[in-house]
């Protein structure tokens, strides 16, 4: 088992059952082949410029059966490599959501409770989180080899990830995707601690050093912004219906748009509506939402996210 | 040309049919054009390896203390952009395709000889245009991603348009062999007689022809963004980056299969001659490098699981990847089978032939690993697939490439080479590549990302192996180099046929006299007629 | 066209010979827009309303006009190509000659146009839309002038008598490549002008 | 006979102006495309390598509109 990182994530042993399926399945072929090979050229080997060999062209069941064989193989690692995938783009309901902005050359961790963390990352052993990603530039990706978890950050847009470490340590956090220069020093800590430590390091004194207005949590900040930049004018928090949509449940409700087309309202849905209001209008409402480019940050963007997941 | 019906039956041997470079440039010969490429790729290989050894070199140390990170990240897009533009994707096609197709087939020339050195001209061209690009590298990686591409401050326009105008000369060569392979085979020269260097050739082709000009686009519209603002892919003006990703592997992974196909074209003529066999399951071969070929196009989302595409796209594209690994193993199985019960000799091309069978398996089978969702996943953008990509590109093309160009060295330049130095030269190749690569898949596997200029001490001892590994690949490939350009001069002359081979090629004298045929040829059999009937 | 060395391959062959590989250029050059529509096809869905208003900007009537003089230049191109089968060398550098003279009308119109849309402070880096009109009609344009000055060769090479009903090919494939100049128009004109 | 042709094709671009329809657009220009293939081009009178090589590119094209478009639009981000 050495050749494969610590498994430190629930997933990690999941994908590890692939990599082992793939690399017995192939053995098996490599090995056939090589000694194939090896034996061939030995037993056949030329004895003298007169050899007569056989006239054989081919032979349709043998071709049949090394068509089929591995083609059964294959199916089965298919499946089997979709069901556990299916299971890594799946959080669970009970994620904890953690921001992440990668930025040339910088991790930056925004954590639920307005904490923000540079390079070093910190995690509730056993307790599932999700990585809510962004990118502020170019395109990079969150990469932990012993949590067997790997996805780009994209400018301009969400990507998510989960997964609930599983043992107390540090592991190291690489960015896969090149970015520049610094991009083999765009590494990060994962530090993993045990419930009473974390517990510990939240309630610590390092709180909230950079959130967009100090000391607020992003839900705080959301709630600010709600008031302030005008959104309370049309977006009722109760359910009623004002101008525009209510904001109360949201996060998650499916939206039928003016087009005919339905979508589930997420983040990234949110952000678009925010920039670009009428690209997409939900049905029964009029286009008249101005766009907030500009003044909204991303940042802001996603402490009215945070606010809004507070009113479901 | 009327000179040519008086020379008729006075044997001239191509290379000597007109001398002076100006005579070479302005040449019409699929044969001379051929050298032409082959000259240009192998300098272009030998570059391009050297800057290899330079990354390995820096990589032998966890710091960057050999070079500067931006300069590790501008050799690395170096060697990536130069291998496989100027290297892998004109190698085998341009090269031994050129010199190979008339002749096989039983043809003067091919379709159109001057669009023919119209595509080399392209070819010049777009090395000089990189040459220029070189006064301030990118350091994108090859691959050009956007946004980083758009933003850089390295010469992406020039580099990106090099790259544009080879891929037209890409195109014109594919295009002139499938016209070519259509219209020019001789009388009696059947789709089923057909060497399978041809069908392999012909799936190349078609791919060159398609997926090139969606890159060609793709660059253009990257040129578009550095320079016109235009905003596709740039997320500020509501584009997608991951739409460049698409574009760019609607190319790049056919192009993967452009490189492939015609070294599974070459072991497939070189076993059958060594083993003297009839190549078993013709059928199965010649059509799987069709279906490879159109599977190709189907398959190029597999460079992008992690990328934020939709898990409905990752999932069919997954399923698809897993498709084209049939037809690449029934190729693997035919081949093997070809050798049973065979009268084996294991002279140079037949070494190269059965270590491409060997590594290109390894490179195969760990295929699987990323065609695979999760584990991808884990795999993606790790040395796994540095690791992976060298297996089916060195293991398998370039492997394929020194096996043809030691089959078919006596019959193009008319002298034999030191076969015992050859045989070293293998050695030494096969030994040093295996140890460069096979540590990097358990790096992959441990996690040490690609495209890193420094990394964490606990990789040191793998990365050092490697390194030392690529020493001895480097003196493998330089004693050969050398071994087959001193026969150049002081190789014995060439018997037409000394390998014994059924293939039309063959049948002329070594070299080749300049119109090929005296006579075309009336063609009655198969190519593989070896061995006795019984 | 020395097609062969030692070994003349015959006319009807060489013919049809040339034909396949034109039209395996023009495949070539069908992909190669097809990035480009592509490209269409995903930010069309993605921002119908912008679509929608501004594909308003476009002059619809410069367009169709453009559209009916690039389809009666086809016209013009297809009696060209059928009048040097049959010999008629006159008729066909006429008909050549209209052919240049309406991809010059186009040339000006589109002139005109870009203008407009300059003068409106309108560019590529404008909006994806216009980043789309600008590439897919710039690249549309640079075909029409490559397709002019083949067939200026054309016109040339007729006018000294090169061509006749045994041997008409180049022309022939000239005419094919108009011809798909023409037919990248006749998709261009409504993704672009008419539906937005 | 390509006279009324092309008659017919450009009444109908006449006509579809002011049609917001993008199948009835598509389906005009595509009728259009066609008519110039088949006589214009001659495709009409080709062998069938031509027509293959003339279909095929299409196919991949709308292969590769297809899968960016589904990969575009089945984008998923739960929540």
């Amino acid at each position: 088992m050495t050749w494969i990182p610590e498994a430190a994530s629930n997933l990690a042993g999941k994908v590890d059952g692939v990599l082992w399926l793939i690399t017995l399945m192939s053995a098996v072929f490599f090995v056939l082949i090589t000694v194939l090979l090896v034996y061939f050229s030995i037993k056949y080997r030329r004895r003298s410029d007169d050899d007569e060999t056989p006239y054989i062209t081919g032979s349709e069941p043998l071709e049949i059966i090394w068509t089929v064989i591995p083609s059964i193989l294959l199916i089965v690692i298919f499946i089997y490599a979709y069901v556990v995938y299916k299971d890594m783009r799946t959080p669970p309901k009970d994620a904890v959501d953690i921001n992440v902005l990668g930025k040339q050359w910088v991790w930056e961790f925004n954590y639920y409770n307005g904490k923000k963390t540079l390079n070093e990352l910190y995690l509730k052993q056993n307790a599932p989180v999700r990585m809510v990603m962004r990118a502020d530039d170019v395109i990079h990706s969150f990469f932990v080899p012993q949590f067997r978890v790997k996805q780009d950050l994209l400018p301009g847009r969400y990507t998510q990830l989960w997964f609930t470490p599983i043992k107390v340590g540090t592991f190291d956090l690489f960015c896969a995707e090149y970015c520049g220069t610094g991009h083999s020093k765009m590494r990060a800590k994962v530090i993993v601690l045990s419930p009473e430590a974390y517990d510990i390091w939240e309630n610590g004194a390092q709180a909230g050093e950079g959130s967009a207005v100090a000391g607020l949590t992003p839900v705080e900040l959301g709630e600010k912004l709600y008031k302030e930049k005008g959104c309370n004018a049309c977006h009722s928090l109760d359910g009623t219906v004002v101008v525009g949509p209510s904001f109360k449940g949201i996060i998650g409700r499916s939206e039928e748009f003016t087009d005919g087309s339905s979508h589930t309202a997420d983040e990234n849905y949110i952000r678009q509506s925010i920039l670009e209001p009428q690209s997409q209008v939900v049905k029964g409402f009029p286009p008249v939402m101005p766009s907030f480019k500009g003044i909204l940050s991303d940042d802001d963007i996603s402490a009215l996210i945070a606010y809004m997941k507070t009113l479901n | 040309m009327a000179n040519n019906t008086i020379a008729e039956h006075v044997y001239v041997p191509f290379l000597e049919e007109k001398k002076g470079i100006l005579s070479w440039l302005t040449t019409t010969d699929h044969k001379k054009i051929g050298i032409l490429y082959l000259v240009s790729v192998s300098f272009f290989f030998l570059i391009a390896g050297t800057i290899a050894l330079l990354m390995r070199f820096e990589l032998l140390t966890p710091e960057a203390d050999f070079v500067s990170p931006h300069v590790y990240n501008v050799l690395f897009t170096l060697h990536g952009s130069i291998m496989v533009f100027f290297f892998i994707v004109p190698g085998l096609a341009a090269s031994f395709g050129n010199f190979l197709i008339p002749l096989m087939i039983g043809a003067p020339d091919v379709a159109f000889p001057k669009l023919n050195i119209g595509s080399y001209w392209l070819y010049i061209l777009g090395t000089i245009i990189l040459l220029f690009a070189l006064l301030k590298p990118a350091d994108t990686g090859w691959t050009f991603y956007t946004p980083y591409s758009a933003n850089t401050d390295t010469d992406v326009v020039l580099m990106t348009f090099g790259v544009f105008v080879l891929g037209f000369s890409s195109i014109l060569t594919g295009l002139n062999f499938i016209v070519t392979i259509h219209k020019m085979r001789a009388p009696g020269m059947t789709w089923h007689r057909l060497p399978l260097f041809i069908w392999a050739s012909y799936a190349t082709a078609i791919l060159q022809l398609l997926a090139t000009p969606v890159v060609g686009i793709t660059l253009l519209l990257l040129i578009a963004e550095r320079t016109l603002g235009v905003g596709f892919f740039d997320p500020a003006k509501g584009g997608d980056p991951v739409l460049f990703q698409n574009f760019f592997w609607f190319y790049s992974h056919p192009a993967v299969y452009i490189m492939i196909i015609p070294a599974m074209g070459v072991i497939s003529e070189i076993i059958p001659v060594f083993a003297r066999k009839p190549i078993f399951g013709y059928k199965a071969i010649a059509y799987s490098s069709l279906g490879i070929a159109f599977i190709s196009f189907l398959v190029w989302a597999h460079h992008m699981f992690t990328s934020g595409i939709s898990e409905v796209a990752a999932t069919i594209f997954s399923f698809l990847t897993f498709l084209v690994a049939i037809p690449t193993a029934i190729k693997v199985f035919n081949w093997t089978a070809t050798l049973y019960k065979g009268s084996i000799q294991l002279q140079s091309p037949m070494l190269y032939a059965l270590g491409f069978i060997f590594l290109f398996t390894i490179g195969g089978l760990t295929g699987l690993f990323l065609g695979a969702l999760a584990a991808d996943i884990h795999l993606h953008d790790t040395y796994f697939v540095v690791a992976h990509m060298h297996y089916v590109m060195i293991g398998g093309t370039v492997m394929g490439f020194f096996g043809a160009l030691h089959f078919w060295y006596p019959k193009w330049f008319g002298k034999m080479f030191n076969e015992t130095v050859a045989k070293v030269a293998w050695f030494l190749i096969f030994v040093g590549f295996n140890v460069t690569f096979f540590p990097q898949f358990f790096l992959g596997v441990e996690g040490m990302p690609r495209r890193y200029a420094t990394y964490p001490q606990e990789f040191k001892s793998l990365m050092s192996l490697s390194t030392y590994g690529s020493w001895i690949l480097g003196v493998g490939i330089l004693i050969m180099t050398v071994n087959l350009i001193a026969a150049l001069f002081n190789g014995e002359k060439a018997p037409q046929n000394p390998y014994g081979s059924l293939s039309l090629e063959w049948q002329v004298p070594s070299p080749p006299p300049h119109e090929n045929f005296h006579e075309i040829p009336h063609v009655t059999d198969w190519t593989y007629g070896y061995g006795k009937k019984s | 066209m020395d097609h062969s060395h030692g070994h003349q391959m015959d006319p009807g062959e060489a013919y049809s010979t040339s034909k396949l590989g034109m039209w395996l250029f023009l495949g070539t050059e069908i992909m190669l827009f097809g990035g480009l529509f592509a490209a269409y096809a995903i930010f069309r869905s993605k921002y119908p309303e912008m679509f929608l208003e501004q594909h308003r900007e476009l002059n619809r009537e410069m367009g169709a006009i453009n559209t009916c003089i690039l389809i009666f230049s086809s016209m013009t191109m297809a009696i060209g190509v059928t009048a040097i089968q049959r010999g008629k060398q006159k008729l066909t550098s006429i008909m050549l000659l209209i052919t240049i003279l309406c991809g010059f009308a186009f040339a000006g119109v589109k002139y005109v146009e870009y203008g407009a849309k300059f003068s409106h402070h309108i560019y590529p880096d404008t909006s994806i839309f216009f980043s789309l009109y600008f590439m897919l009609t710039g690249l549309h344009m640079l075909h029409v002038f490559i397709g002019i000055a083949i067939l200026s060769t054309m016109l040339v090479l007729t006018m000294k008598g090169k061509f006749n009903q045994k041997y008409s090919t180049p022309v022939e494939l000239g005419g094919l490549y108009w011809h798909l100049v023409d037919l990248i128009w006749i998709y261009l004109f409504p993704l672009l002008y008419l539906i937005g | 006979m390509l006279m009324i042709l092309t008659a017919i094709t450009v009444s109908v671009s006449y006509v579809d102006v002011g049609i917001f329809n993008i199948i009835v657009a598509m389906s005009v220009a595509s009728v259009k495309a066609t008519l110039v293939a088949l006589f214009f081009m001659h495709l009409k009178f080709e062998d069938r390598i031509t027509w293959a090589f003339a279909i095929f590119p299409l196919v991949l094209l709308f292969l590769l509109i297809g899968m960016t478009i589904l990969d575009t639009f089945t984008r998923i981000f739960p929540v």
